[in-house]
């Protein structure tokens, strides 16, 4: 078990520098660079902040002193705010994510698994039509469509919500709903047809032999079981929502980390788009590790091979 | 406190509208209550950083204007004064540039502020291990900077020279009657040497090390949220400022800041969602449309064929409708252009553009000249003519007029357009590299002089990526900046401008206006036209 | 019947390594021998986890063995390659026991059947081989009317002579039957069985059949071989297995058979196996079969017997016959 | 001996989307306390929707059309859910064909059975694990304490179906159903649990609905034999009688078929042709006659009536009727089995 | 047994009748009959086909047939919405934009022209306009705006429907139901490809993942890993830089194709890490069927359920990753229409045009409803094992 756990370390590690590297070309591949501007820079100053940044050096160098950073947890300076560094940028602004995330999350499970199991257990019922065009809606409109229609309608029209930031706790609500209504939608779904499945297994019928309330039947039988697939998705879904999405970061004015990760982009500010991917990779990853970790709790069955 | 009452009052207000069916003006006088100096202005954009000697990021201007002052300022009506310095004088050869400082001037953390930290500050951005990016702004002019910058020179050579402490010389390369414009740029700010050395390059990172010396004073920085500012009780003019606070919030898209702004959450938005314009034309009062020194136009490749020929560019020119782009497109407020120089200067009550010819340009798409400009350019009706490759960077708005430019050519001119839209950073990597036919393009002045738009055209100009080259057009560019005497300039300049604008090497579409949002109770604002936005005499009255 | 061993296996060893523990294999075949004459048939009883299947799955190469000999003629196919496999697969098949799950469920029987024939390459689609398909669908009992049906559609036994069909399309020489029947009513299990007797006089074919049910398996092999734990325990004609069966285990699952006699299933003696199969895992030392064996001596739990010939080709791993 | 259960007319269909089909057409039989009655059939012939129709285990697209089920006193057709819930494991504990499936893979085995004596009874923690641990060695579950915390996929089948009967018997019912219990075992296996059933309703005084297509593994513990074909019940007798006078056709085919270890080798096995019916199409008539070599044109016609061998005896088959032809009857004159 | 005597005829012998036993009862169609016959008994998913065939004689006819073609800006009538508050004028009505600006139309509801202004005056803010030859004015001195005709004010309104663009116009003045119908076929089209790239490269890749297993699978993994983390965006710019210009559909089928189904990847690898240990698997290995058959006949066929469930999830997130991408330069270019990109103009100007977000949206929502109900009928006609259930 140790060892698989080593094994797995190792590779992670590996397909992060992997990431790293193919990242580091990638960026480096596409046109502009981190000073292009309209206020375009005379050429000695371009390469006076070419020198203050080693971008001068040859990119193998750059990516073997980046690499040799990273190592060290340091994801490298801002070439675009002067004086600020990228592990700034992802302490200043991953609290804030996270803690949209965290309630998102939350919110996502406190909604997605009750409509997942109503819709299951009311199969071909009103309540089960309902929920699926819920969540058939909430995967088909994007999230910034949601954000805007909600803003539209609960800050605009009825003014019973502020519009951005977190200055009062209800100005968490819409984009809560917003970043997390694709999430929810998908698991209340897959919560659906997963509980659907368990509920014709033998063993939910051996627990309603045993005189089983149908609740209890549901609650301590099949939740468990149906909760097998929903939760392989909740990793990924998991990192996802802690990471911010910039759409919903911007549209509610939130100081997410989000933002980073796309105007780095446009920005070309190399080391920021790097160091964001990066942490958001490694996010992912140990998301998922978490995950298979917890399927060991959840499913005595699984057992994790050293060899595999 | 004070909110949770504001609060109430306003619950009592709505239960006495919903009560008396009151009417709401009479409810509004009843509350008498000393309004709260707080003024809370939203930004679209986060700054790259604040550090006045390094950005050239025109996000950071609201800021810097705010809490810095160099030594002038524009007034409300666009002319600059004295902002630290009470006086200057120049020189009859107008090279040399004595400023006499203000008394008692101090930092906001109470260490006074003298001639030498100007020496120091400028000097400082001529240190090219700052990274600093406007210092073009410094080099081009004082004498023995570039040098400086480049090493050849030490610090003696340069001139600027404290004389004492409150007397600053600055020496320029050659005469330019604009300098003292150029002065009112944030990149000419004072920056406390203690706060810099001691932090190093993050002294602009937290509020306590942010040192100023402007009518406010950084209270508190949040990253990606915003800034806090409160009254600088060290500034020179401190009684005079009535705000406060002032608040600077980031919200990203200008359509949030909107119904913020419309709940009273905030007092004003620097952006103004276009497509929102015309519906708050009719119906706010909050929206101010502010006279912008600029010019929005589309760059031709003048190196390229057919585009080469002027008679094509002139055709090009002709055939668009600028009122309906204006009026339908845009539904602004902005005016139609026949060229690069946006009209707003003027010297001794002469405008610089009264008079100028239309350079055969019109409001309204003139069809039938175009199409006869086309034909003389050997394309009768558009044969011939290869298909125009219109070019623009991701942008909602810009998208919408190439869309309708798009339509307005092949109509008018019988021609054959594709639009085609990059990302900004390789969209102007393309313009630069004259790897385009026609794209978009527009130049917000930097200070307010028409020379800082003609470098525009001149060969081989950092700015110029049309290809353009005219030697007689460069000659009087060369002459204008040399001409100390306003009036004289301005015959030259527009001597230059017709040389150019019958080349017609762009494509003028309209004089930028600049609508922003701030709300009706709040006064003694003030932003120039170029977006110098002054809040040191604003005050919130209700 | 010929005297040539068309099948023999020598020294048999299949282990598999152990989810979740590093170094635990699981001994599913333990030096196994035997040998199979064309056109005999050879049944192998065990219970559950005897490593009956695991032998059947290695003769087909299903899986490659650890080591040991698959004669199938003079070639040694134990260690070939996928590739060098291939003349091999269309001599040798298989028929599995779970009639649902060895049929897939998105091919219509035509397709079912073609299917090794497609493999082969004898023909390139399923409605080329149409008349062969209906031709061996009608000697199941099937007709050509079920050549579009699903397998969904079938009852059990009607799935296993589809199984067979296919089996028997591409015309093996051999073919290993994984416990056909135990899955079918009890009605219909005969049907299977004379069509697998039917087919195996009429083409001179050659089975392995493996069942759990001592009685299917006497009745349908001329030799048995009895397994537990992976070894094999008994090898003899198919009369003696029932006239003189000698080992204990042979003993025993002739117990467990159930009486169809309400009278004689009353006075019923005692002496079935008692107990579970120890796990494969960690096999008992010695005989594997002492921990459950009624007649254990001493050196059954020390010492593992020899599979030995008490005569009448007739061979036992027992202590007791040690003499 | 008193009835315990009564099953009077059970018709049992399924929804499906090409129409009803009635898996359980009108099935009747009643059990006795402490007796054992097999019910046998083939796949498809409605012996375990009869069985899960008693405590209305049916799945969704299952429902009992008509039919009345008696447990004494209480009509478990019309019974609200709180009185199922306590018949079901309290009075009435099922066991199922799959261990393996029937176990929820993710808690251990312990707690489901601990699961299942706290449904019904209020006991202690302690109480209630020491309850397990007795039944687990009650059902010769070696190492009781150890497995206890054992997971069902650390099972072997036979265990598993020990697990089962464990927690079956937790609450002592009168009635335990036994739905193919030993048909996924291995013979061994198979033997040492019938066994154990036989052992634990002496000690219990249960009754139990044994159910199975082997008529052989019936004879080894039933007292009484109900033989299913095609939803309805084909013969009825004591299992003495079925074996010795088998008074319908599918039953002596069923007999016919069971393997025996001393089946003369050349001699071709017997079976009942073809296929077991279609119950989404029955056929018209007895559902047996398209197999039926007896088979008359009034089979095809007609569902014959039960015909009374004698008082614990019945047979629904044309043939027994008095006025059968006797060219290939062969209950000719047979007269009753007494 | 006091039934009556049973006719004589009645005791004839039947003829062997087993063949009648090995019958099946169940009619028997083709496959496609049979698929046709369980997908149709499903109304959802008849419902769904009927939404999207609507939709596709939409997209396909709707622009033929339209009086308007998607791309012509009618500048002097932008944003115009479906219904109108006009002003009831005796020679027909007048609506006045959110720009100020009347529009004349006449009394059919239909559009006429924009009256031309004759006099703006700054100072009383008022302009006055050219209404057939009579003047009226419209004064925005106060809030809200006034229309007058010769200083009285013509309070009375009343909603009509446009009759010209049934739809709306857009902000350039186009005919919003013509763009939606264009606009169909580039997302319809987006969709398809985003559908085809998940079946043809997510389910090869998935599947050959899982069906080869150990180390192939551990390091295919990886790479998708890898793939599904790096930024959208930078692939995005490469290929635009990479690409020649122009490319239009041709790009958006590279980008789906590159990164657009590692999620498809993913599901199937699970589906087919279960259906591998299949007996029909196994059989068909001892038979010596090559790798791809059995990929191809067995494995994808029955992980298709779940493969068409995700692909129906998928297929709207590619509707914007379309959007997206055309508006940073990939993909079709102005002035063609898809919805996404039609979404993505129209929320800037949510507040102001609503109806303009409100017929691409939904029209996404009920092609996806569509979708989803196919996917769901499909899903259950293609198992041939639901069959009777």
């Amino acid at each position: 078990m140790i060892k698989y756990i080593f094994k797995r370390m190792v590779m992670m590690i590996l397909t992060l520098l992997i990431i790293a590297v193919l990242v580091f070309f990638l960026m480096h591949a596409i046109p502009g660079g981190p000073f292009t501007a309209q206020r375009e820079l005379p050429a000695e100053v371009e390469k006076a902040l070419m020198e203050k940044y080693n971008l001068d050096d040859s990119l193998p160098k750059q990516l073997i002193n980046y690499i040799g950073g990273l190592l060290k947890g340091d994801l490298g300076p801002s070439f675009k705010y002067p004086g600020m560094r990228v592990n700034d940028f992802i302490r200043e602004g991953f609290p804030v994510s996270a803690r949209l995330g965290l309630i998102t999350i939350i919110f996502v499970l406190a909604a997605s698994i009750p409509m997942g199991i109503v819709a299951a257990l009311k199969n071909g019922r009103w309540q089960d039509v309902l929920s699926m065009i819920i969540a058939t809606i909430g995967v088909t409109i994007p999230s910034f469509v949601i954000a805007t229609l909600l803003m539209y309608l609960f800050s605009h029209k009825l003014g019973w919500l502020p519009a951005f930031g977190f200055d009062k706790p209800t100005g968490y609500i819409l984009p809560v709903i917003a970043l997390g209504g694709y999430a929810m939608s998908f698991l209340a779904r897959l919560m659906r047809s997963s509980l659907l499945e368990v509920m014709g297994q033998d063993y939910i019928r051996t627990a309603r032999a045993k005189g089983l309330s149908e609740f209890k039947v549901v609650v301590r039988h099949a939740l468990r079981n149906a909760m097998i697939p929903v939760v392989t998705v909740l990793g990924p879904t998991i990192a996802a929502l802690l990471t911010g999405s910039f759409v919903i970061e911007k549209i509610f004015a939130l100081p997410g980390m989000g933002k980073h990760f796309v105007t780095s982009i446009t920005n070309r500010d190399y080391t920021t788009i790097l160091g964001i991917t990066i942490f958001y990779a490694t996010f992912l990853i140990v998301m998922v590790f978490l995950v298979d970790m917890f399927y060991l709790i959840i499913d005595p069955r699984i057992k994790y091979e050293d060899g595999n | 406190m004070k909110k949770i009452l504001a609060l109430m009052c306003i619950l009592l207000l709505a239960a006495a509208m919903v009560f008396a069916g009151g009417n709401q003006e009479e409810a509004e006088d009843t509350i008498v209550e000393e309004v709260e100096q707080t003024l809370t202005f939203a930004l679209q954009n986060e700054p790259d950083g604040i550090d006045p000697g390094i950005t050239n990021n025109s996000f950071a201007s609201p800021i810097l204007f705010n809490v810095f002052e160099g030594l002038v300022v524009y007034d409300a009506d666009n002319s600059i004064v004295g902002g630290s310095a009470e006086s200057w004088t120049i020189s009859d050869d107008g090279l040399t540039y004595t400023f006499k400082l203000r008394d008692n001037l101090k930092w906001s953390d109470g260490s006074p502020l003298t001639a030498e930290d100007f020496v120091y500050s400028y000097l400082r951005v001529l240190d090219p291990a700052l990274g600093a990016q406007y210092t073009g702004m410094i080099t081009d002019y004082i004498a023995g900077a570039a040098e400086y910058y480049a090493g050849t020179a030490d610090a003696d050579s340069v001139g600027i020279k404290a004389v004492n402490d409150t007397t600053l010389e600055l020496t320029l390369t050659q005469p330019a009657a604009y300098f003292i414009g150029i002065l009112g740029m944030w990149v000419y700010s004072p920056v406390n040497e203690a706060t810099a050395t001691t932090n190093g390059d993050k002294w602009t990172l937290s509020a306590d090390s942010y040192i100023s010396n402007g009518p406010f004073m950084m209270k508190e920085i949040s990253f990606g949220e915003g800034y806090e500012m409160v009254k600088n009780p060290n500034y020179w003019n401190a009684e005079n400022v009535k705000l406060e606070t002032l608040n600077f919030r980031f919200i990203p898209d200008p359509s949030t800041a909107l119904v913020a702004l419309d709940k009273g959450d905030i007092d004003g938005s620097y952006e103004v969602p276009s497509a929102d314009l015309p519906n708050l034309k009719a119906t706010s009062d909050a929206l101010q449309i502010i006279p912008s020194y600029g010019t929005t136009y589309y760059e031709v490749n003048c190196s390229k064929a057919p585009y080469d020929n002027p008679k094509v560019r002139l055709a090009l020119a002709m055939a668009i409708d600028r009122t309906a782009l204006i009026e339908n497109v845009l539904q602004s407020t902005d005016n139609p252009a026949f060229s690069m120089i946006a009209p707003g200067y003027s010297v001794d009550g002469v405008a610089y553009d009264e008079g100028r010819s239309n350079y055969g340009l019109s409001a309204t798409a003139d069809v039938k000249g175009a199409q006869a400009m086309l034909a003389e350019a050997g394309y009768p009706d558009g044969k011939g003519f290869p298909v125009l490759e219109l070019s623009y960077y991701t942008n909602e708005t810009v998208k919408n007029i190439v869309e309708a430019m798009q339509q307005m050519w092949e109509e008018n001119l019988g021609i054959e357009v594709n639009v085609s839209t990059e990302e900004w950073a390789v969209y102007y990597e393309n313009i630069q590299a004259l790897n385009y036919d026609v794209g978009a393009m527009g130049w917000g002045a930097d200070y307010m002089h028409p020379m800082t738009f003609f470098p525009l055209r001149v060969t081989d100009a950092t700015y110029n990526n049309s290809g353009y080259s005219n030697p007689a057009y460069d000659a009087l560019v060369k002459d204008a900046q040399a001409e100390t005497n306003a009036a004289k300039a301005m015959k030259i300049m527009r001597d230059a401008e017709d040389v150019l604008m019958a080349d017609m090497p762009l494509i003028p579409l309209y004089y930028r206006t600049s609508p922003k949002m701030m709300a009706p109770y709040v006064k003694g604002w003030t932003i120039t036209p170029l977006n110098n936005m002054y809040l040191s005499g604003a005050y919130i009255e209700k | 019947m010929s005297d040539i061993n068309l099948i023999s296996v020598n020294n048999l060893v299949k282990h598999f390594p152990v989810p979740g523990r590093h170094n635990a294999r699981v001994h599913a075949v333990d030096d196994v021998s035997f040998s199979i004459k064309r056109g005999e048939t050879l049944g192998l009883v065990g219970e559950s986890g005897c490593g009956k299947s695991t032998v059947a799955k290695s003769i087909v190469r299903m899986h490659k063995p650890t080591s040991g000999s698959i004669f199938f003629g003079e070639q040694d196919i134990a260690q070939l390659k996928e590739r060098e496999l291939n003349a091999y697969r269309k001599k040798m098949q298989m028929v599995f026991q779970d009639p649902y799950s060895s049929l897939n469920p998105r091919m219509t029987v035509l397709k079912l059947i073609a299917e090794p024939l497609i493999a082969q390459g004898v023909v390139t689609n399923a409605k080329q081989a149409k008349d062969l398909i209906i031709e061996i669908l009608q000697k199941v009992g099937l007709s050509a009317e079920h050549t579009f049906r699903y397998p969904h559609e079938f009852s059990g036994g009607q799935r296993q002579r589809i199984s067979l069909a296919r089996a028997l399309i591409i015309k093996p020489e051999f073919i290993v039957c994984d416990e056909p029947i135990s899955a079918l009513d009890v009605s219909i299990q005969a049907q299977v069985i004379n069509l697998l007797q039917e087919f195996k006089y009429e083409r001179s074919l050659t089975y392995l059949f493996i069942a759990h049910d001592l009685s299917m398996v006497r009745y349908v092999s001329d030799h048995v071989g009895v397994m537990y734990l992976g070894r094999m325990m008994e090898i003899c004609d198919s009369e003696q297995i029932y006239k003189t069966p000698l080992h204990p285990y042979t003993l025993g699952l002739h117990a467990a058979i159930p009486i169809p006699d309400p009278v004689a299933a009353m006075s019923k003696k005692q002496s079935a196996i008692e107990g579970d199969i120890p796990s494969p895992i960690s096999p008992p030392q010695g005989c594997r079969f002492h921990t459950r064996c009624t007649q254990c001596m001493n050196i059954c739990r020390s010492e593992e017997p020899e599979l030995k010939d008490v005569g009448n080709n007739h061979l036992v791993a027992c202590h007791l016959f040690d003499n | 001996m008193s009835i315990l259960l009564n099953v009077n007319d059970l018709h049992t269909s399924f929804h499906t989307q090409d129409g009803e089909v009635k898996a359980v057409k009108g099935v009747s039989f009643h059990l006795d306390k402490g007796e054992t009655l097999g019910i046998v059939g083939e796949s498809g012939s409605g012996k375990s929707v009869t069985s899960l129709s008693i405590l209305r285990l049916l799945p969704p697209a299952g429902q009992i059309m008509s039919g009345d089920i008696n447990l004494n006193d209480i009509n478990l057709v019309e019974a609200n859910r709180s009185m199922l819930r306590e018949v079901r494991g309290g009075k009435v504990a099922m066991i199922f064909q799959d261990p393996m499936s029937s176990l929820n893979p993710l808690i251990p085995v312990g707690k489901q059975v601990e699961e299942m004596i706290s449904i019904h009874e209020k006991h202690s923690k302690n109480d209630l694990k020491r309850m397990v641990l007795d039944l687990f060695e009650k059902v010769q579950i070696p190492d009781a304490a150890k497995r206890y915390k054992s997971y069902p996929h650390e099972f072997s089948g036979g265990m598993r179906q020990r697990v089962m009967i464990a927690m079956a018997l937790a609450c002592k019912p009168s009635v335990l159903i036994a739905d193919e219990p030993t048909t996924a075992l291995d013979v061994t296996i198979q033997d040492q649990i019938l066994k154990l059933l036989r052992s634990l309703q002496d000690e219990m005084q249960m009754s139990i609905i044994f159910i199975s297509h082997n008529l052989g593994v019936v004879a080894e513990i039933c007292s009484r034999v109900m033989v299913m074909y095609g939803g309805m019940v084909m013969e009825y007798a004591s299992i003495n009688d079925i074996f010795a006078y088998p008074r319908h056709p599918y039953t002596m085919g069923l007999l016919k078929s069971i393997p025996k270890i001393d089946q003369d080798r050349s001699v071709a096995l017997q079976s009942i042709p073809g296929s077991p019916p279609d119950m989404t199409n029955p056929p018209g008539g007895c559902p047996f006659h398209p197999r039926c070599q007896y088979a008359r044109k009034i089979c095809s016609m007609e569902v014959p009536p039960v015909a009374a061998v004698s008082d614990e005896h019945g047979s629904r088959c044309w043939l027994l009727k008095e006025d059968a032809p006797e060219n290939n009857n062969p209950f000719y004159k047979a007269g009753s089995t007494k | 047994m006091t039934k009556t005597q049973i006719e004589k005829s009645l005791w004839e012998e039947l003829e062997s009748s087993v063949d009648k036993s090995e019958a099946l009862s169940l009619k028997h169609r083709t496959y496609a009959g049979d698929v046709w016959f369980r997908f149709r008994h499903k109304p959802a998913s008849f419902v769904g086909l009927v939404i999207i065939f609507i939709v596709l004689l939409f997209a396909i006819f709707g622009p033929m047939i339209s009086n308007h073609s998607y791309e012509k800006q009618e500048l002097s009538f932008v944003n115009i919405p479906p219904r109108m508050n006009v002003y009831e004028l005796g020679k027909g009505y007048i609506y006045i934009t959110k720009n100020l600006k009347p529009i004349h139309i006449g009394n059919d509801s239909r559009l006429i022209k924009a009256l031309p202004r004759i006099k703006e005056d700054l100072s009383k803010k008022r302009t006055s306009y050219d209404f057939d030859s009579d003047v009226i004015f419209v004064d925005y001195s106060s809030r809200p705006f006034k229309l007058m005709s010769e200083d009285i004010d013509i309070g009375k309104t009343k909603y009509i429907l446009n009759k010209t663009y049934p739809l709306g116009t857009d902000k350039l003045g186009r005919d919003l139901m013509t763009r939606l119908m264009i606009g169909a076929r580039i997302s319809l089209l987006v969709a398809f490809i985003a559908a085809f790239a998940n079946l043809i490269i997510g389910i090869l890749y998935g599947g050959i993942s899982a069906y080869i297993g150990g180390n192939t699978d551990n390091v295919m993994m990886r790479i998708v890993d890898i793939i599904s983390t790096i930024p959208l965006t930078l692939y995005v710019i490469l290929i635009m830089v990479v690409l020649p210009s122009d490319t239009g559909i041709l790009s958006i089928i590279i980008a789906l194709g590159t990164v657009y189904w590692v999620n498809m990847a993913r599901v199937v690898r699970g589906q087919i890490l279960t259906l591998k240990e299949q007996d029909y698997v196994h059989g068909a290995r001892i038979m010596g069927t090559s790798t791809w058959y059995i990929l191809t006949k067995h494995l994808i066929p029955n992980a298709m359920g779940s493969i068409i469930v995700t692909v129906t999830m998928l297929i709207p997130q590619a509707i914007f990753i379309e959007a997206f991408m055309s508006f940073i330069g990939l993909g079709v270019s102005p002035p063609m229409a898809s919805w996404g990109t039609m979404c993505n103009d129209a929320l800037e100007a949510l507040r102001t045009n609503p109806y303009q977000l409100f017929a691409p949206s939904l029209a996404i929502c009920i092609t996806m409803f569509g979708f989803n109900f196919i996917g769901d009928g499909l899903r259950e006609a293609l198992d041939p094992k639901l069959k009777g259930r």
